[in-house]
């Protein structure tokens, strides 16, 4: 198994709070200004220099909102140290904020005693009107609870910039490399890979590759020569103890898309992806388009009905079929996932949750379809639902989800969510030849003469034969009416439906037969509290619980990956604990399920605002449960 | 679709299944139509899909002895796209009625016409909802009186051939549940590569008996019913009569069968077609292939651009997760 | 408040078992033979003599299935009595068959020594194998353990009619007055009022009427003369005691369908129904289309979406938007919800529930929707509940729906199912001034000069006020995206969306302040047992906890119509008794809920076969908890 | 909608939001034609209603002074349908754009359009999925490279006007995002009684830019635009040239502007109409209204229809619970 370059903290460092050898940097500025590249290459660079991290990109829901308002602010955050990085930091230590709108969003989160670095060329009357400020807060002290250094970013990159050519805007776009040439100073990184980036990126035309080049190296030597003052001075953050291998950086989305090919090979099958645009599930149809040499046929069908009856047609047809949405496009699959149940057919459904209800915060992350997910369907309609709790985390998931899938004869719902989507965090790369493969047979038999295809004969773990269109001898028909057992005839007899409904509730109950226990991600068994969570929680519940355990508590945390059906020993576990809370991203959804399942007195600590859990809310959290 | 050479019978094409339409219903006639066809067309059984929606002709996949996916209502075309981009071998036939591919599915019909996926498109248009016991649905004519409409409906029906030509669809042609010339049209409709609409007047003996009668009785089958033939002119009545354009109007007019004016049926004339689909009450009804213009499928590009993109490329999982800026961490991992 | 025609049972009565003087006829023939319509006439005339009753018709899926075939039979039972019925009987003591397939699908539920009436004219050589038979049932004695009484109903017949000059096939169709003649004198009942209803039925074609009158009457004689051997003798139902009043027989879908009528009156609002025909949920759509004059309007919409979106568009606009459909249109439905609960309009939303998953079981009943209805939408997305348990309580839960809807500007969904909308029950008429009008006020007073209109200002019970388009100065913009508070302007801020979530929950929770509290349908508080049921469970589990109590045993019946939210005492009730069972024609899906909100041990007891629990099921399952 | 006669300006019709359209957006300019348009039509912002589905170009609502509903994606018509049928007095604008009202919307756009209730419908097509970030749509033409299709897109595109006609609409039109002839399209369809649909050609400056540069660019404006007007010759290329009908291919060909054999815009006539919305790529684009024949409305017949029946009947709802047989129930409920 693969796993995110992550050590376990000791009860030391847990302790120090928060961890010394970690810093956390926000880029923000206009959509404009390019923050989500700046954020990216400054991670590689992190990456590179073997820190571990975790990033959140925070962009508006415009497309590109004008310039300078505060709606059209574009963040990107990033938390990395020598020690276990988990979330991308509840406070940044530093802002570096391109213009007036940036600092008038940002400055709030920033720790007190914070740098914030301004580019004051940008904080003209105009910009200061549109982000609402009457006065300059460079220069009315407002700012006096941080520290504050300010220059004309601006002019430093057109200067840089001269030698090119470039027209003014053109010029000015250099902005964020001169920016992200500082911040490579600050903390002293290579150069080298992001010059050569910027060559590939700009291959087409070499003398914005120049100017970007100029630009970082002017910010870089800006910090090195100029005299800026005592605030800004260089760090080195040392390189973070980690499982050696070879390391990548790695975002939900890439490693969603890359788990699935694994799967589809792992099956020996071919995928057959059936999408519809929707923020933030639209990434993974963009990964896997492009890599049709996998035997992948990428489908953006007219909408999410479509797309998951295309892909359940293309199961039906012998390859895996996979469709993928958030929450209001999965609304729209319900009635489909029905006629997946009734035909038995192979079938990952992946809900990149965003906030709700309906078309609610598209670009905020949130966990609140985890009901919609377990019993969110008319009749009797069991689905097994697994939860990745990170982007390296996704990769394996999406492997188990086709394994389950194609082992079962059932759909499977993967939930990720827009954090996980988005945010990159590094990644051991797996050997693939540490995977067991679980090539799918497909059933090509004819039945003896005289005697009928048996479309719904079933194996010891109740799954059904997958039979192949093409096959000779064994035509056969299906379809959502309740069916005769064996034959697959309709068939509404009470016997007959009470004997499938049985069969389609035991099959999906007995995929608890083939997952792992459910293990302790920290703690210890019967401790006193269990934080208990799923899903993207996993840093901040982690980290928290980590700390507490420092301070000596008798905490334990346990990550749930298997929503349904849960792991046997799940139940005995969660009883054995003292107490039993359940943070989650929604208004209690998981809590209802471990109250029905195992009848805990488990209790919620919910957070609905578009934003991640901080490590300090899951800790008081536990104080409170505590105390 | 590969060769296929074994002989069949209409026999070898029915199942064992209880057929379940009311006595007397129109679907029974299509499915002898089918089933009589199947074996003209040099394919197997094996590598048939009939692909349907839900209503009373939907459940005509069950009494073919193929491959066959009863589906929900209006997807049929969504997962015959599914089935057909999967395995592009397979000859998909969808099963439809006018509730379903024109009500809930109307989306879906669009959009298989106008990717022009490789199928023949059956649309069992019996102007009402059979199955549900006998709403008035998007084909009715304005004033039927149904449960849902008890004073009669008020809203202007669609005329499906018409909707599939604004689809985008190039291959449209009518027939007749009961008439000799279905199986000709089924034959075309198979010929042809793409997506082939057909729409058949099927009668509906207990919800709306008998409301085709104005054109398909035999008593006025001649005056009513115009059966288009590629490259022969637009004749009916027994040759008697044909179609010319009022060149005064640019409409269609009826004019005696040796006018010079008459026109030579060109499948390929979207215009003419538009006019044909429409011809008014007091005109024969179009029938046959009324307009064909092949074009690429939409299978067929799919498997095309992923061939070609996958030319050259050697698929290796390794290097993929392996792929961007790595780096090598080499010190132990401390002990714990 | 109305209620049926029915007393509790004294324990004396309760312990007789079946209860005495009670008999449960079945009528069962090829769906051309108008069984449904026999059943249906021998009801009013049971009613009329002031038998309770209770109903079920049992109808294939086929509009008209080839004749002679078993899937083509229809079946008709009622059980009726001079004490309280609410089931259609657990088994018929007489069996009308019509027909062969008829004989061979009914005659296993006849009690052992019932009563078979068959209809030799039919039992030729062709139906006998349509249906099956080698030999001949009625001759080869495989019918012993039944007594058999058989003669030519259809000889009979023709021979009755041959007066009025019929082709032979319509002849035969007078064959079920003829059975329904001789149903009537078994019983002793009038023939007037059929009589009345077939010369209104066949007003256009008086012959008709004179021969179904001829075949009736013949029937009739026939019992009285002709000696048909001492099986068939004629038995006196005496009257059930019954509160005083004016009554009438009612199915679900009338009394939901006036229910839905009062609710609109009773706030003074127009109706807008917006339906897709779909079965059970059809007949809602036919009742309401004929009552135009009751300023309803309907649209039967292109697909379920359209017909909730257009309910809302309605509601939007003013009028009460009402939408109805089964479990697979109710999943298209879901995502349309989340956006009725984001834009807090007035909605009702009737679920008319079929056996699932997907198609399923289209004509069979079930209650396997209750997770869709209360968990399934993304994101937090909460919705009142409420169940109806006969039809005469849907009358009442229609009101209740449409008074939660408006007072709270929130959709509510209404569970009921195809078993209480098909069934038939005696039904005190209500007194409509019984009832108080909860009119609904449209906020109509522009802001004051200077201030911005508040569509999401909230009052105490967190209601929004409803603004009608077409009132000058508060226009104003709704959508589905997350919203400032008060203002309602677009916002995605953490403080907003937490706040908005919070209210949109507290607002749902707080409809429980205007509720009733949860009753006791039978037994005591803190009983050893409690029966937890809900909907149309009603019958069964109240007659078997009577009968159980009858035995001096310490159970108590709960049935839940506000499944969400519950009445604040359910909780603690559920708490006070010794063991708890849930009765439900699911996979424990109340289960669910009630442990997740109380944390009690419910124990599921479950069916899921399209057909309604027996008394004797709940009774076993009872003795089983008690043992 | 009843009269109004308050004087507006543009500015009367705008919200005090800020515009939230990525700087240059075509958008832009729709907004503003529409609020240019608003002081013209003799109607009040109160009884005014700007419904929309999903996208850039869906966020229109909030920036009309009027009332507005944003629903969901694809879903307009049918609020919309539900708004009108519910007060009728109130005057109907819908919003959409080309994945709104053909990918996930196109079976509501069809039913809107047959059913033909009053309102205006403008499509804003930039042949992209704007809010997205750019994923091709329906009408992109084939080849459109997008993050959904890196090596272009295979599948043919719609052709909304021609979908119009399919459906049953009874007005179609066209307008250009920045021409100045947009207001006059405005009107026509605001005046057209019943469903007026418009499409609008609109630039998409991050996605999708100048995708329509080959017609709207002021350099080819001449020669590719041809703006019709009922009871006037088909002109373009300043009325140097003209359209007429090929009578031997039945088709339409271009012919020199004085020649006698130039079609005068009948908007009535649907077979020209369908040739007119499918001219050739070496035609002009057929701009303006190029189809409309009024016909009954959807929810004038429903009033009409409640109306008539309802006539005479005097609602009693007691009466009504007591319908049908009942029978009296005397005797004393037992004691318990
Ligand atoms: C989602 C959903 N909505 C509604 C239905 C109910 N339904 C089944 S078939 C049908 C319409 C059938 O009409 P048509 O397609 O014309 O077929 P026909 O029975 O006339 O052959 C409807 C509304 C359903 N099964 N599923
Ligand atoms: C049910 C659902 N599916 C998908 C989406 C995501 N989505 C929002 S807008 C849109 C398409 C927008 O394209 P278009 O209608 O052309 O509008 P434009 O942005 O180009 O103006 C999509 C796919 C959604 N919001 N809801
Ligand atoms: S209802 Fe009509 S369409 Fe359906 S089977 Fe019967 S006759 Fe045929
Ligand atoms: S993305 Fe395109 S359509 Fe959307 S606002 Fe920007 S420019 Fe306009
Ligand atoms: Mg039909
Ligand atoms: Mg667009």
């Amino acid at each position: 198994m693969t796993q995110s370059a992550t050590h376990l903290l000791t009860p030391a460092e847990a302790a120090a709070h928060p961890p010394r050898e970690a810093v956390v940097v926000r880029f923000a500025g206009d959509s404009g200004d390019g923050m989500q590249l700046t954020g990216g290459q400054f991670t590689l660079s992190t990456a590179l220099a073997g820190n571990d991290l975790a990033t959140f990109p925070d962009f508006p829901a415009e497309i590109r909102a004008p310039q300078g308002t505060t709606f059209g602010v574009s963040a990107f955050q990033i938390n990395f140290g020598s020690t276990a990085i988990e979330t991308a930091g509840d406070q940044p230590d530093v802002l570096i904020a391109m213009n007036p709108a940036a600092l008038k969003t940002n400055a709030g989160d920033l720790r007190d005693g914070g740098l914030i670095i301004a580019d004051e060329g940008e904080f003209g009357a105009r910009n200061l009107a549109k982000a609402g400020y009457d006065a300059n807060p460079l220069e009315d002290g407002s700012l006096a609870r941080w520290q504050l250094v300010k220059f004309n970013i601006s002019q430093l990159t057109l200067d840089a910039v001269k030698p090119f050519g470039l027209g003014n805007k053109e010029a000015l776009r250099c902005k964020n490399m001169w920016t992200l040439g500082l911040a490579l100073w600050m903390f002293d990184r290579e150069r080298q890979p992001i010059q050569d980036w910027l060559k590939t990126k700009f291959a087409k035309a070499p003398e914005l590759a120049e100017a970007n080049i100029a630009a970082l190296n002017a910010g870089h030597a800006y910090g090195e020569t100029v005299e800026i003052g005592g605030q800004v001075h260089q760090t080195h953050i040392a390189a973070a103890p980690a499982e050696p291998g070879l390391y990548r950086t790695v975002t939900g989305a890439e490693s969603l898309a890359l788990g699935l090919i694994a799967g589809c090979q792992l099956a020996g099958l071919k995928m057959f992806f059936g999408g519809y645009p929707i923020t933030p599930a639209s990434a993974l149809l963009h990964h896997l388009s492009r890599l049709k040499e996998y035997g992948i046929t990428t489908f953006q069908a007219e909408d999410e009905i479509a797309a998951i009856c295309a892909a359940i047609g293309a199961s039906y047809a012998g390859q895996l079929g996979i469709t993928s949405s958030s929450g209001p496009g999965i609304a729209l699959k319900g009635e489909a996932m029905g006629l997946a149940v009734m035909t038995e057919l192979p079938l990952v459904i992946v809900n990149s949750q965003r906030g709700g209800p309906s078309t609610g915060l598209p670009t905020k992350t949130e966990q609140s379809d985890l009901y919609q997910a377990v019993y969110g369907r008319n009749g009797d309609t069991p689905i097994p639902v697994i939860a990745a709790r990170s982007p390296a985390d996704a990769f394996d998931c999406a492997i188990e989800a086709c394994r389950i899938a194609t082992r079962y004869m059932t759909p499977v719902i993967l939930l990720t969510d827009g954090y996980i989507a988005n945010a990159a965090e590094p990644w051991r790369v797996p050997d693939m030849a540490g995977y067991t493969p679980f090539p799918v047979h497909f059933h090509d038999q004819p039945p003896a003469e005289g005697e009928g295809v048996m479309p719904y004969a079933r194996n010891a773990e109740l799954a059904r034969p997958w039979i192949r269109p093409g096959t000779a001898g064994l035509e056969h028909r299906i379809g959502g009416i309740e069916k005769q057992p064996g034959t697959g005839n309709i068939d509404y007899s009470p016997a007959s439906h009470q004997e499938m409904t049985n069969a389609r509730v035991a099959k999906v109950l007995g995929v608890a037969n083939s997952i792992p226990d459910q293990a302790l991600a920290a703690g210890r068994e019967g401790a006193a509290l269990a934080v208990v969570g799923w899903g993207s929680t996993y840093g901040p519940i982690h980290q928290a619980v980590r700390r507490a355990i420092g301070r000596g508590e008798d905490v334990a945390h346990v990550h749930i990956r298997h929503i349904w059906p849960t792991p046997d020993n799940l139940g005995p576990l969660l009883k054995g604990f003292g107490k039993v809370i359940v943070p989650e991203m929604n208004t209690g959804q998981l809590k209802t399920l471990l109250r029905d399942q195992f009848l805990v007195d488990a209790q919620s600590v919910t957070k609905v605002s578009g934003q991640p859990f901080r490590i300090v809310e899951i800790e008081a959290a536990i104080e409170g449960a505590l105390s | 679709m590969n060769e296929h050479t074994t002989i069949t019978t209409a026999k070898d094409w029915a199942t064992d299944q209880e057929v379940r339409w009311c006595p007397g219903c129109g679907d029974y006639a299509v499915l002898k139509a089918v089933q009589r066809t199947m074996p003209d067309l040099n394919v197997a059984r094996e590598n048939t899909v009939f692909v349907s929606g839900i209503g009373c002709s939907s459940r005509f996949p069950y009494y073919m002895a193929t491959y066959g996916f009863h589906t929900i209502h209006g997807r049929a075309p969504a997962v015959a796209t599914g089935v057909k981009l999967a395995n592009p071998e397979l000859d998909v036939w969808i099963i439809t009625g006018d509730g379903d591919a024109l009500s809930i599915g109307g989306n879906h019909t669009m959009h298989i016409l106008r990717r022009n996926l490789d199928c023949q498109i059956l649309l069992f248009n019996n102007e009402i909802y059979g199955l549900t016991k006998g709403q008035y649905s998007p084909t009715s004519h304005v004033g039927t009186r149904s449960p849902s409409t008890p004073f009669g409906s008020v809203d202007r029906p669609i005329t499906p051939c018409m909707y599939a030509l604004g689809s985008g669809a190039r291959f449209i042609a009518r027939g007749i549940d009961v008439h000799k010339g279905l199986p000709e049209v089924l034959k075309a409709a198979h010929a042809h590569r793409g997506a082939s609409f057909v729409e058949i007047y099927q009668n509906c003996v207990v919800y709306n008996d008998d409301v085709f009668a104005h054109f398909t009785d035999r008593s006025v089958a001649g005056q009513k019913q115009l059966w288009l033939k590629a490259g022969e002119k637009m004749l009916f009545e027994n040759d008697s009569k044909g179609l010319a354009l009022d060149t005064a109007t640019l409409k269609l007019k009826v004019v005696e069968a040796d006018d010079p004016a008459v026109i030579i049926h060109d499948p390929k004339n979207r215009g003419i077609a538009a006019m044909l689909i429409e011809l008014p009450a007091d005109f024969p009804v179009a029938l046959g292939v009324i307009y064909e213009d092949p074009a690429a499928t939409f299978e067929s590009a799919v498997v095309e651009q992923n061939r070609k993109i996958a030319e050259g490329k050697t698929p290796d999982l390794q290097a993929l997760v392996a792929k961007g800026q790595t780096w090598q961490v080499e010190k132990e991992p401390r002990a714990e």
